[in-house]
């Protein structure tokens, strides 16, 4: 990073059922989007603590993007809802530490490949207009 | 972690991935990692060569982590771990990598990005993979039956496979009797037999078959348990017949003096408040319809259970439920036509000489409302001009932006019908692209092309109007010509979009089967998996998967009943590995991770004077919802630990250091 | 009470008083508060085809400023409804366009925002003031007088975002013609364009456009037509003489009016209160069979 | 005298409670004193900086430093007795995690400067003097001790041996940490002394009463609820932090019939202290609808770095509010 334009680290967490399908099926349909998203797998996004975000955050991340199926579809009931109670306490939480932008939960469907791109795309966009995070340099710094 | 001891290995999937990042120099890269003892590439991990390198590997570096960089988990996950289990090692220490489908085939415009990122992969992978340790499952038994949802082509062709295979079926249909579409049908393209000849003989042999039983106007309305083991509720819709007492005679149905519009013939014509949904009903049991019924509109009449023989009729019978135990679930519920009336401007449901492909099926069906005429509906009329619309609401953006897959056939169809009944109608194909794909299909529609006053003009209507004598006119724009064409036809049909039908949506939920972007099933894989869902134990037949014409639902159906059969007889399902799992010593009993668990099963308690919770392993699913929730780090989901996670997550969020 | 921000657009305050000057006098008469909105400007609609920016610009503009009054918009024309509408779409879901907006909004010191109701005038009639209450208030039935409701193709398309006629077809314009005691009834091509588009690069297709419209209308018996759009008006009313010649066919002729015009005739109110007298069309027609005088 | 270990107690940005605690030893501080010889312990002792400088390097067996690193004067002083002594002990919550002080991160020092010597209602203050780091006065330059951007914890600047939680920590825990530390033999490096290896739930009566199940309708707070003393505050809609807090205190708190509000940190394997305690608020509410959820959150948690970091901000992960390009950018 820092060279030329800057180029976003982006943690994203996706549930195995929708949003990690969903993803692959951008990539059989060969839907292109920024290369800047990192995927980590989880079962469902219900298994997202929230100090797995902040961890990224600190750890060099410019944003978070939590995935999963879309209110109504989890494939264990409920999982999505906990996340989205998570994610809205987060989320203000993030707000009182000025970071609540760096932050985004959103549903993908298995079959959604062109809205993920559609999602991944703006995100991307969204941060790179935020800029660097550089959470620990600037927090440790004098 | 005592000697982590990692292999990786990159695949090069050809050119995949190996045409947009160089898959030579990530296995350099990562050679270099912590704990790597070899790190290869390789043109295809996934053949046989492929996998022996690295079960060679495994026994020559004596490696006890595998990492395989290539395409995604969810296509060979499995078999990277059979490669393991081969070369003595669990299958849980290996680590997929997506380098295929999150990588080269979505960033080949930044190849050095994209190996970049490969390379962040692999680092995680690594990080991880440093935290894996031997998991075992469980082998649970599974229940040698299987329920069939929809007693259509579909479901009657995967019943009558799983039954002859031994297997007990059990069928439901949500109308009176099964058979489906495929009843409703004058004749099949391209050979033209009649559809119901071909259909009833197999209609009775599911009522005859040992191994089936039918539920007739029953639906499904719960679906719990899992793979192997589904407990399914079925609600029996009352028919106020008791047809245990019913013989099936249908002197009730000659006598009834109550009519309604018949569903059977898609509205044209009518049927008794008592009905058979067709001659051939299977089963030959009637039911009454309280909506049209004098006795439950007007509390008079009772003819039904006057002439009845033997008593069957039952005027206070109630809905009831039936639990059934199964293995597998293959689910065969069809399709239904869009509802035309969404597009205002053909006017259908407006303009009465609007009518749909199917209704035409019902116009040209021997024993349908007319006797076979094709006529006006407005004024019973013979029509002379006939207009056919192709992809009607079909490869259409504001409706259905997918192909219906027979509408170009039947169309053909269509014109044969029209031309046999009226000889010298005048017919105009309104089509898009005639796809005549199917074994037999083109010959048949250079046949109907050379018929007299057939006219095969490419273009939409723009809009119908209706003329005061009830005759149809709207402009077409002939892009063949470059003519825009004024036409005015004594009959337009739409040959309708496909659609899922209504009750899927509530039963995907049940069955947490995903759906495409048409609403339509998701299949496990388009061109490997197409009969199987992401959800074990449940299979696709026929058009839920998307649209068919009746050869494909067939072949369809019957491999879905294969791959349940499959499933079925071998006798096991193995448990899922991510299951939840307590470390009592850090364990303070605070009860968060059973207050979220969906499927209770998590209890608190009580172990040397402490309250721990314990997790039962046979309802666990492995969502890992409690491992998130729990405040202490005691809850962790076996293969997703909080240290797994975060090693992979911290190695990503700052890059291949 | 209903209250309303009172949009004009550009057409009717430079063209099409008639439309003003019969809402302003009937919409308070079924208890509909108007209020005006001078610092509004024009939709931006025109621009659509050349500078989509431009475009989202000066409609968010008066969404904003709506906003900042707190009160719906009444939007008379057309074309000005369904630019609020399909902008307040756009802004929902392109962010980079929002963000643009919002920066050229910030050099005026407006805040964007476009949470704001946006309706139309038969919405106003129809779904606020409800047929049962302009039945009630008909002291004038137009009895035994067929009307042709030709809403402008703006109420039903395009139909990815909602519109005033949702159904695809001008059902409330015929229930508000129905409780003002008028003959309503279909006939061919009721829902299509005006041709008003066309007219400024090629008035002879524009002219045959409407005059396609007129004959049905007569053919299929009607002996009047209403609608809701400067730009329908502009054709069916002020350029019916020139549709006449242009297709040489002198039976082209039908009294037009403002939906506002007509419940105004039905309320009883004078005609110079409805500014029919500003009519180009035969509407004395209808007139005389109400016995009333254009000049009372 | 040489046999008897030789001790310093210091306390950084403090609010005095921790050396209340060692006075709250009582008579077991008698016994102690037998043991142990205090070298340095400003608020007891008259002694002086140079004092500790004359002292040998690690010449000093245990120092108990207690408070919140805020000012420059702190990282000396600290950094000093990391190398006068053998074991560093961080005392109390602000050492530990950096405790209430530690919620002013929430602010820059600009802000927090002209808060509290212009805004705050009880300033009087007409000249409008805000302290400067250089002051003359008459002619001779002062120097004050610089305010550091962020408050710390003691191990953000120095190495720390040992921990012992608490706001302030209760006498039995530091009793138990004195025995360890005097038994001779030391417990692995950066142990929490004192204290449970279980969260508090592990030791609390009331965790008996807790429903298998715990689901919230709405949350309330202490104010607007009458306790049943008798049953889990949590399962009552009360916010208890006990869950995830670490156990050893006795559960004080809850016993005065207030919840536990988290003074004695997370447990080992725990990286963000607010995150889990968040995470598992979150999850036993009882909305599924994303409006309905939103709302009751937006409504009643109305500081929620104040509930789940009120003691440990500076040492959770993201450390206080960014100031950096992000945080502003957009509301």
């Amino acid at each position: 990073m820092g060279e030329g334009v800057f180029e976003p680290r982006i943690v994203v967490f996706a549930c195995n059922w929708c949003s990690y399908a969903g993803i692959d099926l951008a990539g059989t349909s060969r839907i292109k989007y920024p290369h800047n998203v990192r995927i980590v797998k989880v079962m469902c996004s219900g298994r997202v603590n929230p100090e797995m975000v902040l961890k990224a955050l600190a750890d060099g991340a410019d944003g978070v993007l939590i995935t999963g199926c879309h209110p109504g579809d989890c494939h264990y009931i409920s999982g999505n809802y906990k996340t989205m109670r998570r994610y809205f306490l987060l989320r203000k939480l993030l707000k009182q530490l000025g970071l609540e932008e760096r932050v985004r939960l959103e549903w993908i469907s298995a079959s959604e490949g062109e809205r993920w791109a559609r999602v991944a795309t703006d995100f991307v966009e969204h941060i790179r207009r935020l800029g660097p995070l550089k959470l620990k340099e600037v927090m440790s710094s004098e | 972690m005592s000697d982590v001891r990692i292999g990786v290995y990159i695949c090069h999937c050809g050119k995949n991935i190996a045409g947009v990042i160089d898959p030579a120099k990530v296995a350099e890269f990562a050679s270099k990692l912590p704990n790597v003892v070899v790190a290869r590439d390789y043109m295809y991990m996934c053949s046989s060569p492929g996998q022996a390198l690295i079960e060679e590997d495994i026994k020559k570096y004596n490696l006890n982590r595998v990492i395989v960089a290539a395409c995604s988990p969810r296509m060979h996950e499995p078999t990277f771990q059979a490669v393991l289990r081969k070369a003595g090692l669990n299958p849980w220490l290996l680590q997929m990598v997506n380098i295929r489908e999150h990588d080269t085939w979505v960033h080949e415009d930044t190849p050095d990005k994209a190996e970049e990122k490969a390379k962040e992969l692999v680092a995680a992978a690594v990080a991880r993979a440093t935290h894996l340790y031997e998991i075992t499952t469980e082998k649970a038994p599974v229940v040698k039956s299987a329920l069939v949802v929809g007693g259509g082509i579909a479901g009657i062709r995967a019943a009558l496979d799983l039954a002859n295979a031994g297997i007990k079926v059990y069928l439901v249909e949500k109308r009176q009797s099964i058979g489906g579409k495929m009843a409703q049908l004058d004749k099949t393209f391209p050979t033209l037999d009649c559809s119901k000849c071909i259909l009833t003989p197999l209609m009775v042999d599911v009522a005859r078959h040992p191994n089936i039983e039918i539920y007739a106007y029953s639906e499904v309305v719960d679906v719990s348990g899992s793979a192997g083991d589904f407990k399914v509720k079925i609600k029996l819709k009352p028919t106020y017949v008791d047809w245990s007492k019913c013989t099936g005679c249908g002197v009730c149905v000659e006598k009834c003096p109550g009519r309604a519009p018949s569903e059977f013939n898609e509205g044209l014509g009518i049927r008794k408040a008592i009905y058979f949904e067709f001659a051939q009903a299977v089963p030959r049991r009637p039911v009454i319809d309280p909506n049209y019924c004098l006795w439950f509109t007007k509390g008079i009449c009772r003819v039904c259970s006057k002439v009845c023989p033997v008593g069957a009729i039952d005027y206070e019978q109630k809905e009831r439920y039936v639990e059934l135990n199964v293995g597998a679930i293959v689910v065969a519920i069809g399709y239904e036509i869009y509802d035309m009336t969404k597009m205002v401007e053909y006017g259908y449901g407006k303009f009465k000489n609007v009518i749909t492909g199917l209704q035409l099926e019902r116009l040209s069906d021997a024993d349908g409302p007319t006797k076979g005429r094709i006529v006006r509906l407005s004024d019973g009329k013979e029509p002379k001009t006939i207009a056919i619309v192709l992809c009607a609401g079909s490869r259409d953006e504001k409706h259905v932006k997918y192909c219906c897959r027979f509408g170009c056939a039947a169309a053909l169809k269509h014109v044969y019908y029209i031309k046999h009944s009226v000889p010298d109608a005048k017919v105009l194909v309104l089509y898009t692209d005639v796809r005549a794909f199917g074994k037999g299909f083109e010959e048949f529609y250079q046949k109907v092309r050379s018929w007299d006053d057939v006219y095969f003009i490419r273009g939409r209507p723009a809009e119908i109007f209706e003329d005061k004598d009830g005759s149809l006119i709207f402009d077409v724009y002939d892009s063949n010509t470059g003519q825009l064409i004024n036409v005015k036809a004594d009959l337009v049909v739409l040959e309708s979009a496909v659609v899922p039908p209504k009750d899927w949506e509530p039963l995907r939920r049940l069955l947490k089967v995903s759906c495409d972007p048409g609403g339509f099933a998701l299949e496990l894989h388009p061109k490997l998996r197409p009969f199987e869902t992401t959800a074990d134990g449940i299979f696709l037949a026929g058009t839920i998967q998307g649209p068919k014409d009746i050869p494909d639902t067939v072949a369809h159906a019957a491999a879905a009943a294969a791959a349940a059969i499959g499933f079925l007889l071998k006798g096991y399902v193995e448990s899922v590995p991510y299951l939840a799992t307590v470390n009592e010593d850090l364990c303070s009993g605070c009860s968060l991770c059973a207050s979220v668990c969906p499927y209770d099963a998590i209890t608190i308690e009580e172990k040397e004077g402490r309250r721990v919770a314990k997790v039962n392993v046979i309802k666990c699913k492995g969502c890992g919802a409690c491992a998130a929730t729990c405040p202490s780090g005691a809850m962790q989901q076996h293969y997703f630990t909080d240290t797994q996670i975060l090693s992979e997550v911290s190695t990503l969020a700052g890059g291949a250091k | 009470m209903s209250k309303f921000l009172l949009f004009l657009g550009c057409t009717i305050p430079t063209k099409q008083y008639a439309y003003e000057v019969s809402v302003r006098n009937v919409l308070p008469r079924l208890g509909i508060e108007l209020v005006d909105f001078p610092e509004a400007g024009c939709c931006g609609f025109p621009l659509k085809g050349i500078s989509k920016k431009g475009w989202v610009y000066m409609s968010a503009r008066i969404l904003s400023l709506a906003a900042k009054r707190g009160l719906p918009v009444l939007a008379l024309c057309n074309g000005c409804d369904t630019s609020l509408r399909k902008v307040k779409d756009i802004l929902k879901h392109d962010e980079v366009l929002r963000d643009e907006v919002a920066e050229l909004l910030g050099r005026e010191g407006v805040k964007l925002n476009f949470n704001v109701d946006v309706y139309h005038t038969i919405e106003v009639l129809h779904d606020f003031v409800g047929v049962e209450k302009i039945k009630s208030l008909v002291v004038r039935p137009l009895k035994g007088i067929k009307i042709a409701s030709y809403p402008g193709c703006h109420m039903l398309r395009p139909t990815d975002i909602p519109r005033p006629e949702p159904s695809g077809e001008p059902k409330k314009f015929d229930m508000v013609l129905s409780a003002l005691g008028a003959e309503v009834g279909y006939y061919p091509d009721k829902g299509g364009c005006c041709g008003a588009t066309m007219l400024p690069y090629s008035p002879k297709h524009a002219f045959r456009l409407t005059a396609s419209k007129i004959r049905n209308m007569k053919d299929f018996g009607f002996q009047a037509t209403t609608t809701s759009c400067p730009y329908c008006m502009e054709m069916l009313d002020s350029k019916q003489e020139a549709i006449r010649t242009e297709v040489g066919d002198d039976t082209l002729s039908i009294p037009v009016f403002y939906i506002t015009q007509l419940v105004g005739l039905a309320i009883g109110l004078k005609p110079r209160e409805l500014g029919l007298n500003l009519n180009l069309s035969p509407v004395e027609e209808v007139l005389e069979k109400l016995g009333v005088s254009l000049y009372e | 005298m040489s046999d008897k270990v030789k001790v310093a107690l210091y306390w950084c940005a403090s609010c005095g409670g921790c050396e209340e605690a060692f006075v709250d030893l009582a008579e077991d501080l008698i016994r102690l004193t037998e043991k142990v010889e205090v070298v340095f312990w400003p608020v007891a002792i008259d002694m002086k900086k140079s004092d500790v400088e004359a002292l040998p390097d690690g010449s000093i067996d245990v120092s108990f430093i207690n408070g919140g690193i805020r000012l420059s004067e702190h990282e000396e002083m600290v950094k000093l007795l990391r190398r006068k002594s053998k074991v560093v002990v961080a005392f109390g919550s602000c050492a530990h995690l950096g405790g209430i002080p530690g919620l002013a991160n929430l602010y820059s020092k600009d802000e927090i400067l002209k808060y509290v010597y212009l805004e705050a209602p009880t300033v009087v203050n007409p000249e409008g003097v805000i302290p400067k780091e250089v002051v003359e006065v008459n002619g001779q330059e002062v120097e004050l001790p610089k305010v550091l951007r962020l408050a710390k914890t003691l191990d953000q600047v120095i190495d720390v041996d040992y921990y012992i939680p608490g706001c302030a920590p209760p006498p039995d825990v530091i009793k138990r940490a004195l025995d360890t530390l005097l038994s001779g033999q030391l417990p692995p490096k950066g142990s929490v002394l004192g204290a449970g290896s279980r969260s508090l739930c592990d030791e609390c009566e009331l965790n008996k009463t807790k429903p298998e199940k715990i689901s919230l309708k709405d949350l309330k707070r202490v104010h607007q609820v009458r306790l049943d003393l008798s049953k889990c505050y949590l399962a009552q809609g009360v916010l208890c932090l006990g869950p995830v807090t670490r156990g050893g205190c006795g559960t004080l708190c809850i016993k005065g019939g207030m919840p536990c509000t988290g003074c004695s940190g997370p447990l080992d394997n725990v990286k963000d202290y607010g995150a889990r305690a968040l995470s598992y608020l979150a999850s036993i509410l009882d909305y599924d609808d994303e409006l309905q959820a939103e709302k009751v959150i937006e409504e009643y948690v109305v500081d929620p770095v104040g509930w789940f970091y009120r003691y440990s901000l500076p040492k959770s992960l993201v450390r206080g509010r960014y100031q950096g390009s992000g945080g502003e950018v957009r509301g």
